[in-house]
Parts: structure tokens; sequence; C-alpha cells
């Protein structure tokens, strides 16, 4: 059971890592955004392991029940914000994109670059 | 069981996110963004976060798909496929995936109820709410009281978030040329007119 | 009502933002602006005269007692930081008017406004807290403002460096949030007085090292050290003057706020530079930053971007001081926060006169503004030198400390360096001097002087340059008082 | 458009059952999973899926982008509001106690009161965002 512990962790990790360097490798101007949006919802997964407690049940008080273990309510309440805060940084990114594209006639990185060398 | 359908899911998040790294076509791309919200909503109910399941089913899946479709029926399709190696990317990414490892690997072990988290604050929510809140959810209670000042910070995140695209996409596209101070003036001294409009 | 002024000073302008878009009219959405700013600035000397007169005030809010709920609270160090982004909004917000009905389309002056006081709001709420999750939400509000404000550049090239900022200032931001997830999952609590209590007995695992390098790195990409300063000097050099102006002297300032918080007051100094030796990085980062970003500048040809550049060695100073973890060392950082947001600022609102007199800030085209714009030029002149740290001016002060707190340490060659970025700026602010002053201007142009309301706030900012320069005692004070707070040296 | 009867009429009788349900997670948040985001987004869904299908000029004559962009900012200032309502009341900011008379009265109407302005914020910031998408046109690039 102790090495499953680390193993969410660990694919956690991972899944962090593949969003992020799928942001940072790709030229594309969308897909760094998804890179950015499963770099961020790979975070919130590390927050909600942490909240997780075995044989714990939904943090929703049962009446007339004692001795319920309940999952931790707190990495709850952070990522529902977080998951908003992306979406909201989602939007404005996308609007930039359609701009760029405007502006540009491309959302590929190089090419935009190349037009603003020439001049 | 549980183990077994944990396992599960992480498997198809880790394939999903591969897939989403290599295919080029964003539609695809798009799509399995989505698919990896849902696969993270069922992880979540699984770990007891129901709340935010919904939420990242509502949103992840939904919201941010929609917007990403609607912002690929104006740009091109089809990402270029990429002209190098890129080295320095994944020299950082190896680095900072190592030492989050690394630091994961004395974190308290997963889903025991004696971990640091589960003793200092949130017990105090499980144990008073129901009284001093009088509400069976907890979530609700922390983030409409305990917490609800995060929770305006949150309302104003997406009222920015509003303003930010508003400013950008309200109006008809402008600066398509690189911009320079003759043709700026000839625009403003036509009939007056918003250098922009 | 004076208790509630902690939660006031962030959610009075929180509330006006809403309004300000609501109003939908470009005067009327300027005078909410106004009205904001206003308050802010007054509401931040308020708190700094309390706290200095009664010590650090704690303000609970919902009521509930800290670490359950969030809590404000507010030191010598967070009260400086309140006055200096307040008193800069008030300054930037007249100039907006004029400069904004020229730089920005008038169907977006309304929403650019409301953006402007949300960007402040977002700083404001950083500067105040006492929570680390409420750190993250407000750091978001700022940079989604700021990342639209950018945007608005007239140049298209606005929109890519707006692009590149909001992917590396959410790069940052997700590390921060990696970085209190660890901490959270160590101590099992949020509240930054808190943390630094419970911190020390879980700090010999590997998870709080680890913690401490996200944070360290996340900060570091939003106060744009060297080498994570790429997304400054484009998205300074396309945005609208008067977002440069507000931006260049506070975005950056509250994250080096955020570096101090959490690397003295949560994770505390012996921590940060006995165990993790962070001074060995940041040092060598600093003094990198202040020599090849000087001599960047030099090359460049827009002036706003060769300001950028000396902006990013200038946070060189800032976290050089920060480095030498010593009373003189801090305090001369501190002081720079503010003496730079004067001198970054007075710099970027004279190119904001310029821009509106000539449309262009290149330096081919500034060519003789010194006889035509002799009033921006002049103001321009005077926040060079306090930006090369000539005596009698704030620039000086900085420096002076500085290579006082290096040479208290036996550090000369840090002091040798110091004097040498000042040659550099020596070396680019004479660039724009040289062209301003003595090449010709094309035939039949001509520059009028940029309009008062324009020259009015930059000449407030310019001589404050000059007062603050001369009579640093206040200044000088709190940065003390501040720097011993986080020492936990006792005054 | 003719051929799309069966997608107008269903929608037609979705779109009630959408806002329905909407009420019920705002209002049953206290009880299960829910509250005002989510609540929000899915309002905001009834009128996407009107604007999909019957287009986005019978969608802005129903909701006017005006109107929308009213909602969001409504939104933050009833929060904010009801902060600034327990400062007049003796309190603290957001210190729902001091509403009413009993603690627990105070809290339920003050936790419902920020809920409805988040509902009302997020309702009005995504159908505003979907208008602002939807409304550009590709050939303008």
């Amino acid at each position: 059971m102790r090495l499953l512990g680390y193993f969410n962790y660990w694919i956690v990790v991972v899944l962090m890592m593949v969003g992020f360097y799928t942001m940072i490798s790709r030229g594309n101007l969308v897909k760094k955004l998804v890179g950015l949006s499963v770099f961020q919802t790979s975070v919130m997964i590390l927050y909600i392991s942490l909240g997780k407690i075995f044989g714990g049940t939904a943090p929703i008080l049962l009446e007339g029940q004692e001795h319920v273990i309940y999952t931790n309510p707190i990495p709850s309440v952070l990522i529902l914000t977080a998951i908003v805060v992306g979406v909201a940084t989602l939007a404005v990114g996308l609007a930039l994109v359609v701009r760029i594209n405007e502006a540009y006639g491309t959302i590929e990185e190089d090419e935009i670059h190349q037009q603003d060398d020439v001049m | 069981m549980d183990a077994v359908v944990d396992i599960t899911v992480l498997a198809l998040l880790g394939v999903t996110a591969v897939a989403l790294l290599r295919i080029r076509n964003l539609v695809a791309v798009v799509m399995l963004s989505g698919i990896y919200s849902l696969l993270c909503a069922a992880l979540y109910t699984m770990l007891d976060a129901v709340d935010v399941a919904f939420t990242e089913a509502a949103v992840g899946a939904g919201i941010s798909t929609v917007l990403m479709l609607g912002t690929l029926s104006l740009v091109k399709r089809e990402e270029k496929k990429p002209a190098h190696r890129p080295i320095l990317p994944l020299f950082v990414v190896l680095v900072t995936g190592g030492v989050l490892i690394y630091g994961t690997s004395e974190m308290p072990p997963f889903g025991q109820a004696d971990n640091p988290a589960h003793l200092h604050v949130a017990p105090r929510y499980v144990e008073e709410s129901g009284h001093e809140i009088g509400m069976p959810n907890i979530v609700t209670s922390v983030l409409g009281s305990y917490r609800g000042y995060d929770t305006m910070g949150e309302t104003t995140v997406i009222f920015t978030a509003l303003v930010g695209v508003l400013l950008l996409l309200s109006t008809g596209p402008r600066n398509r040329r690189p911009w320079s101070a003759e043709e700026r003036k000839a625009d403003h001294d036509r009939a007056g007119t918003d250098p922009h409009g | 009502m004076s208790e509630n002024l902690p939660v006031l000073q962030v959610v009075v302008p929180l509330l006006l933002a809403p309004i300000a878009a609501l109003v939908r009219r470009p005067l009327l959405s300027w005078l909410v602006a106004m009205a904001a700013a206003i308050w802010a600035f007054g509401a931040s000397l308020g708190l700094l005269s309390r706290v200095l007169a009664e010590g650090t005030i704690s303000y609970h809010l919902g009521a509930w007692a800290p670490p359950w709920g969030i809590e404000y609270r507010v030191d010598a160090l967070n009260a400086f930081v309140l006055v200096i982004v307040s008193a800069i909004a008030a300054v930037v917000m007249p100039y907006a008017k004029s400069s904004v009905e020229r730089e920005v389309a008038s169907d977006r002056v309304s929403l650019f406004y409301t953006a402007l006081i949300l960007c402040m709001t977002g700083l404001l709420g950083i500067a105040i807290t006492g929570d680390v999750f409420n750190v993250f939400v407000f750091l978001e509000i700022s940079s989604l403002s700021a990342y639209a404000l950018i945007a608005l550049g007239p140049d298209r090239r606005a929109l890519t460096s707006s692009y590149q900022y909001l992917i590396m200032g959410s790069v940052g931001a997700t590390f921060i949030v990696i970085g209190i997830g660890l901490m959270y999952s160590m101590t099992g609590t949020l509240n930054m007085a808190d943390l630094a209590q419970r911190l020390p007995l879980v700090a010999g695992t590997r998870t709080i090292p680890v913690a401490f390098a996200f944070l360290a790195v996340g900060i570091s990409l939003k106060l744009a050290l060297f080498p994570l300063h790429l997304w400054l000097p484009n998205a300074y050099a396309y945005a609208p003057s008067a977002v440069t102006a507000f931006i260049a002297s506070t975005a950056t300032k509250v994250a080096v706020y955020l570096l101090l918080r959490f690397f003295f007051t949560i994770f505390g100094p012996a921590f940060s530079f006995d165990v993790m030796q962070l001074d060995r990085i940041l040092m060598p980062l600093a003094l990198v930053a202040i020599v090849t970003m000087s001599i960047s500048a030099i090359y460049q040809v827009n002036v706003k971007r060769l300001l950028a550049y000396s902006s990013v060695a200038q946070i060189g100073y800032m976290v050089l001081g920060i480095s030498l973890v010593s009373v003189f060392g801090l305090a001369a950082g501190i002081l720079h926060l503010f003496n730079h947001a004067l001198i970054k600022g007075s710099l970027f609102m004279a190119m904001g006169c310029v821009m509106y007199s000539v449309g262009s800030v290149r330096l081919d085209d500034m060519a003789g503004l010194g006889k035509s714009m002799p009033f921006t030029m002049a103001a321009f002149v005077l926040g060079g030198l306090s930006l090369i740290g000539v005596p009698l001016t704030v620039g000086f002060i900085s420096k002076w400390y500085l290579v006082q707190a290096a040479l208290e340490q036996g550090l000369w060659p840090v002091a040798v360096l110091v004097l040498m970025g000042s040659l550099l700026a020596v070396v680019y602010v004479w660039k724009v001097v040289e062209v301003a002053y003595f090449r010709t201007p094309p035939e039949g142009r001509t520059v009028g002087e940029a309009p008062l309301s324009l020259l009015i706030p930059t000449w407030v900012l310019v001589l404050a340059n000059l007062y603050f320069g001369i009579d640093a005692k206040l200044t000088a004070g709190v940065a003390i008082e501040a720097a011993r707070m986080l020492l936990g040296v006792a005054s | 458009m003719d051929d799309r009867v069966i997608l107008r009429v269903g929608t037609k009788f979705l779109i009630p059952f959408i806002l329905l349900f909407a009420l019920y997670v705002q209002f049953h948040g206290d009880y299960g999973p829910g509250g005002g985001f989510q609540a929000g987004v899915i309002f905001a869904a009834a009128f996407v899926l009107y604007a999909l299908v019957y287009g986005l000029g019978h969608a802005k004559r129903v909701l006017p982008p005006l109107f929308a962009h009213t909602c969001s900012a409504l939104g933050v200032m009833i929060f904010a509001g009801t902060g600034v309502v327990t400062m007049l009341k003796g309190g603290l900011f957001l210190d729902y106690n001091v509403l009413l008379h009993d603690p627990h009265h105070g809290q339920h109407w003050g936790i419902f009161s920020v809920e409805f302005g988040v509902l009302v914020t997020v309702f009005g910031v995504m159908v505003s965002i979907f208008y602002a998408f939807a409304g550009r046109r590709r050939d303008e690039a």
C-alpha cells in the first residue's frame, strides 16, 4: 500500500511534466495553452491526492453518525478556486491567440518571429 | 478494488497526456484535453472530492473545450511539425520532474489519516462547521465562510478574465500592420476618427 | 469603521472596478479609477502611520481567527509596499487620461480603467495578505489584468509579448501553487505566521527544500530575475505608456516583496540562507543581471525597451541587497524598491509624453526633442541622473546603502560591480540625451510639448526623486525598520 | 435550418430542465456537491446551447450582451457588498454572524448571498465570453 501511495504521486509528477513539456517545447500557440491546462490540472490532482484519507468519505456531514472519517476539505476548496483561475487564464490566452492570428495570419511561434524580424 | 480503478484511471491519464503531446491535429488535441478533464473528474470522485469533480467536469470538459473549439474555428487547425528536437525544454522538464519526485519521496504517504495535513486546520472545519455554520457540506462552509475571502478573489478573477477578453475581442481587428508615426497621424487626422477603429 | 481599514484598502478599489465597467463612459470610468487610486493612497498612508505607531496589525476576515480563516497582516514592510503601489497608481491615473485617449481606442477606455483598477487591487491584495493561497488568488487578478493591458499597445507585437508574459507568468504561478501545496502537505496550514512556526519542525525532510525551490523559481519568474526575465523587455516596450509606467514601477516590486516575505518571514533567514544557501545563487545572478542587462540596454534603439532592460538590471540591485542578508543590505534592497519605482515611473512617464507628441519612442525619432519638448526631456534627464545614482537623487541613496552594505562584509568586488553598473547607466542615458539635445531634427517636423495633464504627474515623480534624494530620513527609516523585522533583530 | 427540427424542438424541451437543474445545484449546495459557481456554469450552458442551435442573433435578442456584462459586474458587487453590509452592522468583513440575530441564520444567509453573487458573475462572464468568441468571424482575419 505504501508503494501505491508514492506511485500515485509519481504518476502525477509525470503528468505534470508532460503538460509542462508540451507547453515549453511546442511552437503552436494553442497547443501551448493546452499544455498549460494539462500542467495545471495535474497540479490539481496532486492537491486532491493530498486530501484523500483511506476509508474516508466525501466531506458532507452525515447526521446521527459518529466517528465517520471525512476526507480533508481544504484541498477541495483550494482547487475549486484554482480551476476557476485556470479557465480564466485560458480564456484570456485564447483571446490573445485569436488576435495574434488576425495580426499575423499564423499561430506558429517561429513564423511570427520571422515576420517581426523582417521589419 | 479502489487501487485497481485508481491505477487504471492514472494510466489512462498518462496515455491521454502523451497523445496530446504527439498529435498535431488541434481539434483532436482539444477533444483529448476534454477527455483528460473528464478522467480527472472521475479520479476526483474516487478521491472523495465530489465538488471538485463536478466543477472539473463542467469547466475543464465543458467551458474550456467550448472556448478552445471556438478559437479553432478562427485559426488553422493543424500544428506545424516541430523543426528540431528541443533539447533545452527536455532538460528543464527532466530537472523539474526529478526535483519533484525527490521532494515527494518524503512526503506523507498517500491516504493516511495521520498525515500532518489532516491534523492541523482541517479537523476544526470537520468538527465545528456543523454548529458554527450549520451546513452539512463542509466544502461549502469553508468556501463560503471560513475562506470566503478567497472565493471573493476567485469571483474577481473571472470578472477580470471577462474584462481581458472584452478588451481583446470586443471590436473589429486592428493593428494589422506594424505601427508607425506617420500612419498613426494620418489615421488620426482622418475626420477625427479613432486611430484604431 | 477605522478598524476595518486593512480590508477597505483592497475592497474599496475592488468594488470600484465593476462600477468603472458599468458606467461605460470614458470620463466617468476615469473618475472612478481616480477615486480608487486616491482612496488606496490615503488608506495606505493611514496603515503605514498606524503600523509605525502601534506595530503589526492583524485583521481577521470573516471574523475567523487565523489559521482557520484568512488573515490580513500589515507590518512595516508591506505597509511600505502598499504605499509604493498606491502612490504610483495615484500619480499614473491622472496621467493616464490624456495618454490613454491618444493610445487606446475610445470604446475600450472604460474597460481599460476597470482593468487598471483590478491590476492595482491585485497588487495591493498580494502585499497585504497573511495567507499564502490568498497570495495566489490576488496574484492572478493582477496578472490577468496586466496581460490584457499590455496587449492593448498600439504595435501588434504587444499581442505576442503579452502572450509570452501570460505563458511565463502562468508557469510562475503554477510553480508557486506547487510550492504552497508541498508546504501544506507537511504542515496542514496556509497562514504565513502559522507556517513560520511549523516549518522548522519539518525542515529536515526532502519536501520542504523542494517547496522552497519551486517558490524561488516561481517568484523569480514573476520578478523577472535574470535569466527568467525574457518576458519583460517586450512587455514593457509595447504596452501603452500609462500601463508601462504603472506596471514597471509596481508589479516587479510586489514580486520582490513576495520574495522577502516567503524567504524571510515564512522560511526564516536561517533556513533560506544557512541551509538552502539561497544567497549563493541570488548574488551571482544579481551581479550578472546588473552587468549584462545594462550592456543590453546600451544596444537598444527603442527607448522604452532600453529602459526595460535597465529595469532588469535594477531588479538585480534589489536582489543583490537581499542576498547580502544584513540589515544594511536588506534596507538597501527595500529602499531601492521605493526609489526605483520613482525613477522608472518618471522615466516611463516622460517616454509617454514623447509617445503622445511624436508617436514613437525610437531613438531616431527623438532627434531635437531637447528643444521642442524641453520639459519632457528635462524630466527624462533628471530621472536618468537618478537612475545613474548622482548625489541629491534617490538613486544615489540606494547605491550608497548598497555599496556600504557590500563593504561592510568586505565584498569590495561587489561594490565595484555596482559602480560599474552606474557607469553603464551613464552610457545608455547619455545615448538618449545626445540624440535629444545634440542631433538636429528632420526638416519640416513640428513637435509640440506634451500637455500639462501629462507633464504635471511626470514632474511630481521627478520632484519626488529629488525630495527623497535629499531627505531620505522617512524612507530609509522605514526600510531599516522593515529589514530589522525581517532578520528578527531588535531595533 | 429545417432539417434540424428535432434538434430545435429537443433543445426547447431541454432548456427548462437545464435551468431547473442549475437552480437545484445552487440551492442544494448546502447539502451536496454544488454551489454558485457550478450553477452559474450550467445556467450559462443553457444559453450557449440555445445560441448554438438557434444562432447567435436569436440568442443575443433573448439575452443581450449588455445584460450579461452587467450581470458579471453586479455579481462581484453583490459578493463584496455582503461584506460591506457586515461591516456596517458592526462586524468584520464577511462576518456573517452579525447579519441576523441568530449566528446560524446569519451564516446561512451570508453564504446564500455570496453564492448568489458568484452565480450571477459566473453566468454573466461565461455567456459574455462565449459571445465574444462566437462573434468573431473567420473572414476578419
